[in-house]
């Protein structure tokens, strides 16, 4: 049963795409109180570039949407968000099996991949307000449904409530990663700009999935 | 938000398209790979300096690009660090045989994105010293976080090292003395209006019009606290202070002195605030051997200033010495 | 107002303070006297070149004292003319006995103070000659008004004329050069917002967020109109209009342009906007044959910008080319 | 009968100091809106220094008064009104006659007097929105006053009262002298700053004299 295609993987990529760009201001937002104020710009411009590519292109494998999606948020984006995202697309196409298809113990073994990708690059842990606080769990709740028997829909749901969970949580955090770690104390009160945007990529897979 | 600009898409492109029509003959601006460099670049033989970051904090870093400084520098969108492509491309370009300097200012998007493109290039068999700067005291120093930030001892780094290249310095020389110029410096900087960006549109923050923001770094970001304004003097001694505490100078060392302008403060105001460093660093037995006042290091149009303190040894005044002829600096050429 | 600065009353005096500590060796500042000079001042046998205004339009002018540029700079209160005491102290100062030129800029303060200070210097035995600087072609010109402003052709006037008197110009002959390029020269400048002065603590005048004041000066007094804000490329071309037709320039003639920033005002801009000016020059086949692109004449913290366009001839180009070492601009030394 | 002596003169301009001091704000307000906001600064510092010296100094006459305040004006102000203000009361003491005091007459003749000098530097014409559209009413009013007789205090009240007439109907007027000529059409509707303090200087004589 081939849960997880190259039609799937183009459909949640320009979902995402739609996401960050409807809330850019959003992001935006979040970013300019503890950080710079470019998230929302940034991931706009990355996404706007993948979708480019996605139309553009054929692709061979599943995994290959990924890898260029990845890649191309790399060559596009910048800062911090760019090679961490892009970081972590790209692990995720590298740790799905060659070919058209795969199915959704792939996809979670796919996904924690991406996840080791960001925390390796990045360094962060959990608890230090970033993207990994919504990713985490995010990972974690979809290889819980999927080891419980769901489908995708019911995975990608579950996933996309613990990224907004996750997202939210980081509120009270101080940070300790990023930007945000130079206002110290004052970085607490303030959702992190990367988790949200985060939430906002499993929301989307949600949404695609959803029947 | 009113700024001189079309599309707030367009600024860094346009604004390189400038650039490359300000300076021909001096700069190359290859709109391709998105990168300034020399115009007589490569130059065989001789280490290469590339730096590179967000947009906004002109000239920092394409104003520095020329003889006796930068080889190349990398503009990313505004603030944001620019993309490993750019700085392969960069780095490539430049590489004269003997191996090539990245200049980095410490922001994770900066790190991560040089550290890739200097993985890159070292595939393509360019060697690749990288320098990091993290001369910012307001922030504290930690393995667990980010770091302190990057911010006007980059300037010095850039001319000091620089200048070493030009003169003939090895790869490891060059690097050398980059870190040991960023060792040596403090800075701490005060905001007193927040930057707008052109992708935000309008201010990074409010303040009360008796407030500012005490430890900002370059990117608009609020900082460490917020206070009443205080008389400039004031705001001096307590700068000096946690710079020279996170970096002591003793009696009779000699120092250079940096009082850089964020964007919006009128040189009026940089000079007076120089004249109070000026007597400070004299109470403390500190001597000033260079100094340097004006817009160098900016953060768009941000009214704000920061101090910059650096430690140097002979060879440092030397090589700072040096000529340079760049847009943003230059003397002796 | 928040200001980097102690008490409002003390701004002049301790940015003073802080250019004689900042460029010894190069400067030399008479704190009795209120004025700016080269250190190596008088030069016997030189003509010397004074000039001065109201503070807040730095570097303007005690920037550009030096070899080359000028021998002395009287900073008057903010945006206040200096007084003849000053002037005529400075004039005695620097005159190495063949004669000081006044450069002047066109405000009824700085030609009243200046023609006083001619007089008393005359009656001391010294020769001046004044050269007035009126540029900004936003004013319309006329006998029966204050006539036109000096903006920042005064650079142009300063670096060319200085120039020629650095390489032993006579005074007649220091004065017809510095009066051709200020004929030659045309202004159109743009504020966004509009400056503090310490004295009055609240900005001049108040702006909605989408509109500007076109043809402004440099003193924060407010523009011939207000406009709702267009695009940079759009600004450009209606400022060269306005400079074209005032100061025609044919077909094939070449102009040293200035793109100016009036102090709050990004670099980043200011370059983006020097690359439409040079798009424009283009189609309109005018050959632009040297730039200088930055905050040279500013109007304290103002946010805005001038476009000074210079007809000049290969003789002009020469002496811009011609060494300069003073703090805001420096080249060849 | 001794009208004008030393006395007086610093009486008179020691009380302008004190009314260039407290509408300092006002001169300043007025010199934004059409010029370049330094007119209150620019007079109290002036004045400021005029009392430092006449509270440091003896004078052989009263014409000497005038002449030292000129010039310590031109010292100290800078701008337009600096020259202006210093040139008028250098004249001013000049055209008085030598000696400790002198008549209404002589002060009459010396208050014109210090106008041409004004005119003369300035070269400003009645109706060009400068400090002669109220000092050229006065001077005129004071005139008037003693041509019919009148003793000091009611001169002076009566050329207060046209420099402040003459003041107010600069309001309607386009400059075309001075920094607010620039604004072309946009300097009308408002009261001119030179005007006003002509008024203020002249309102300071008629409260010092008056009974
Ligand atoms: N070391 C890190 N590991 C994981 N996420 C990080 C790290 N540093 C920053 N981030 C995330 O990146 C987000 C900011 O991204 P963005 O604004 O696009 O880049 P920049 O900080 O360079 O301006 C932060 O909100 C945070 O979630
Ligand atoms: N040519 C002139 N003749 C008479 N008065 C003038 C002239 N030019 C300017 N003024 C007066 O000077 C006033 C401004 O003085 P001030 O603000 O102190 O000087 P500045 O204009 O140099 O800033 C104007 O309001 C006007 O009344
Ligand atoms: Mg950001
Ligand atoms: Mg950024
Ligand atoms: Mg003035
Ligand atoms: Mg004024």
């Amino acid at each position: 049963m081939p849960d997880v295609d190259v039609a799937l993987a183009t459909a949640w990529l320009r979902a995402a795409a739609d996401a960050v760009t409807a809330d850019a201001d959003l992001l935006t937002r979040l970013d300019s109180a503890i950080g710079d104020g470019d998230h929302g710009a940034n991931l706009r411009r990355g996404f706007t570039a993948v979708v480019a590519v996605l139309d553009g292109s054929e692709f061979a494998g599943v995994g290959d949407v990924f890898v260029r999606a990845g890649a191309t948020l790399i060559s596009k984006v910048g800062g911090a968000s760019g090679p961490l995202y892009g970081s972590a697309l790209r692990a995720i196409g590298k740790a799905l099996p060659p070919g058209e298809s795969a199915d959704l113990a792939d996809l979670a073994r796919a996904l924690r991949a991406g996840l080791d990708a960001v925390s390796k690059l990045g360094g962060a842990a959990p608890g230090d307000k970033t993207i990994v606080d919504a990713y985490g769990p995010a990972v974690a709740a979809f290889e819980d449904a999927v080891a419980g028997g769901a489908a995708l829909p019911e995975a990608a749901a579950g996933a996309a409530r613990a990224a907004g969970d996750g997202a939210r949580a980081t509120t009270p955090l101080t940070a300790r990663k990023g930007r945000a770690s130079y206002l110290g104390e004052r970085s607490a009160g303030h959702q992190d700009p990367g988790a949200t945007s985060t939430w906002l990529l499993f929301q989307a897979l949600a949404d695609v999935t959803a029947p | 938000m009113k700024k001189f600009i079309n599309d707030p898409n367009d600024v860094v492109a346009e604004a390189l398209a400038g650039i490359a029509a300000a300076h021909p003959g001096d700069l190359r601006v290859d709109t391709a790979g998105q990168y300034i460099c020399r115009a007589d670049a490569p130059r065989s033989g001789k280490v290469a300096l590339v730096s590179g970051g967000g947009s906004g904090h002109e000239p920092l870093h394409g104003g520095f690009v020329g003889p006796g400084m930068l080889d190349a520098a990398c503009p990313g969108e505004v603030f944001t660090s620019p993309v490993p492509d750019q700085i392969l491309a960069a780095t490539k370009a430049v590489d004269g045989g003997a191996g090539v300097v990245h200049v980095v200012k410490n922001y994770t998007g900066d790190v991560m994105n040089f550290q890739m493109a200097a993985e890159l290039a070292a595939d393509e068999g360019v060697t690749v010293e990288t320098v990091l700067v993290d001369d910012d005291v307001a922030v504290e120093n930690s393995t667990w976080t980010a770091g302190r930030r990057g911010t006007g001892a980059t300037l010095l780094v850039e001319k000091i090292a620089g200048a070493l290249a030009e003169e003939g310095g090895k790869l490891a020389e060059v690097a050398a003395i980059g870190r040991e110029v960023n060792t040596a410096s403090g800075s701490f900087a005060y905001a007193l209006t927040a930057g707008t960006t052109p992708a935000a549109g309008r201010p990074g923050f409010d303040l009360p019009d008796d407030e500012i923001e005490v430890g900002v770094g370059i990117h608009g970001e609020p900082g460490r606290r917020r206070e009443k304004l205080r008389p400039a003097r004031d705001l001096v001694r307590s700068a000096l202070d946690a710079i020279l505490e996170a970096k002591p100078v003793a009696d009779g060392d000699q120092v250079i002195v940096l009082v850089n302008g964020l964007g919006g403060t009128p040189l009026l105001e940089l000079y007076l605030v120089y004249g109070e460093v000026a007597t400070v660093l004299a109470e403390r037995g500190v001597r000033i051997v260079r100094r340097l006042v004006g817009n160098y290091v900016t953060s768009l149009d941000m009214a704000g200033l920061s101090i910059t303190v650096t430690r140097v040894t002979d060879e440092m005044v030397r090589l700072w010495d040096a000529p340079v002829r760049t847009p943003g600096l230059r003397w002796g050429a």
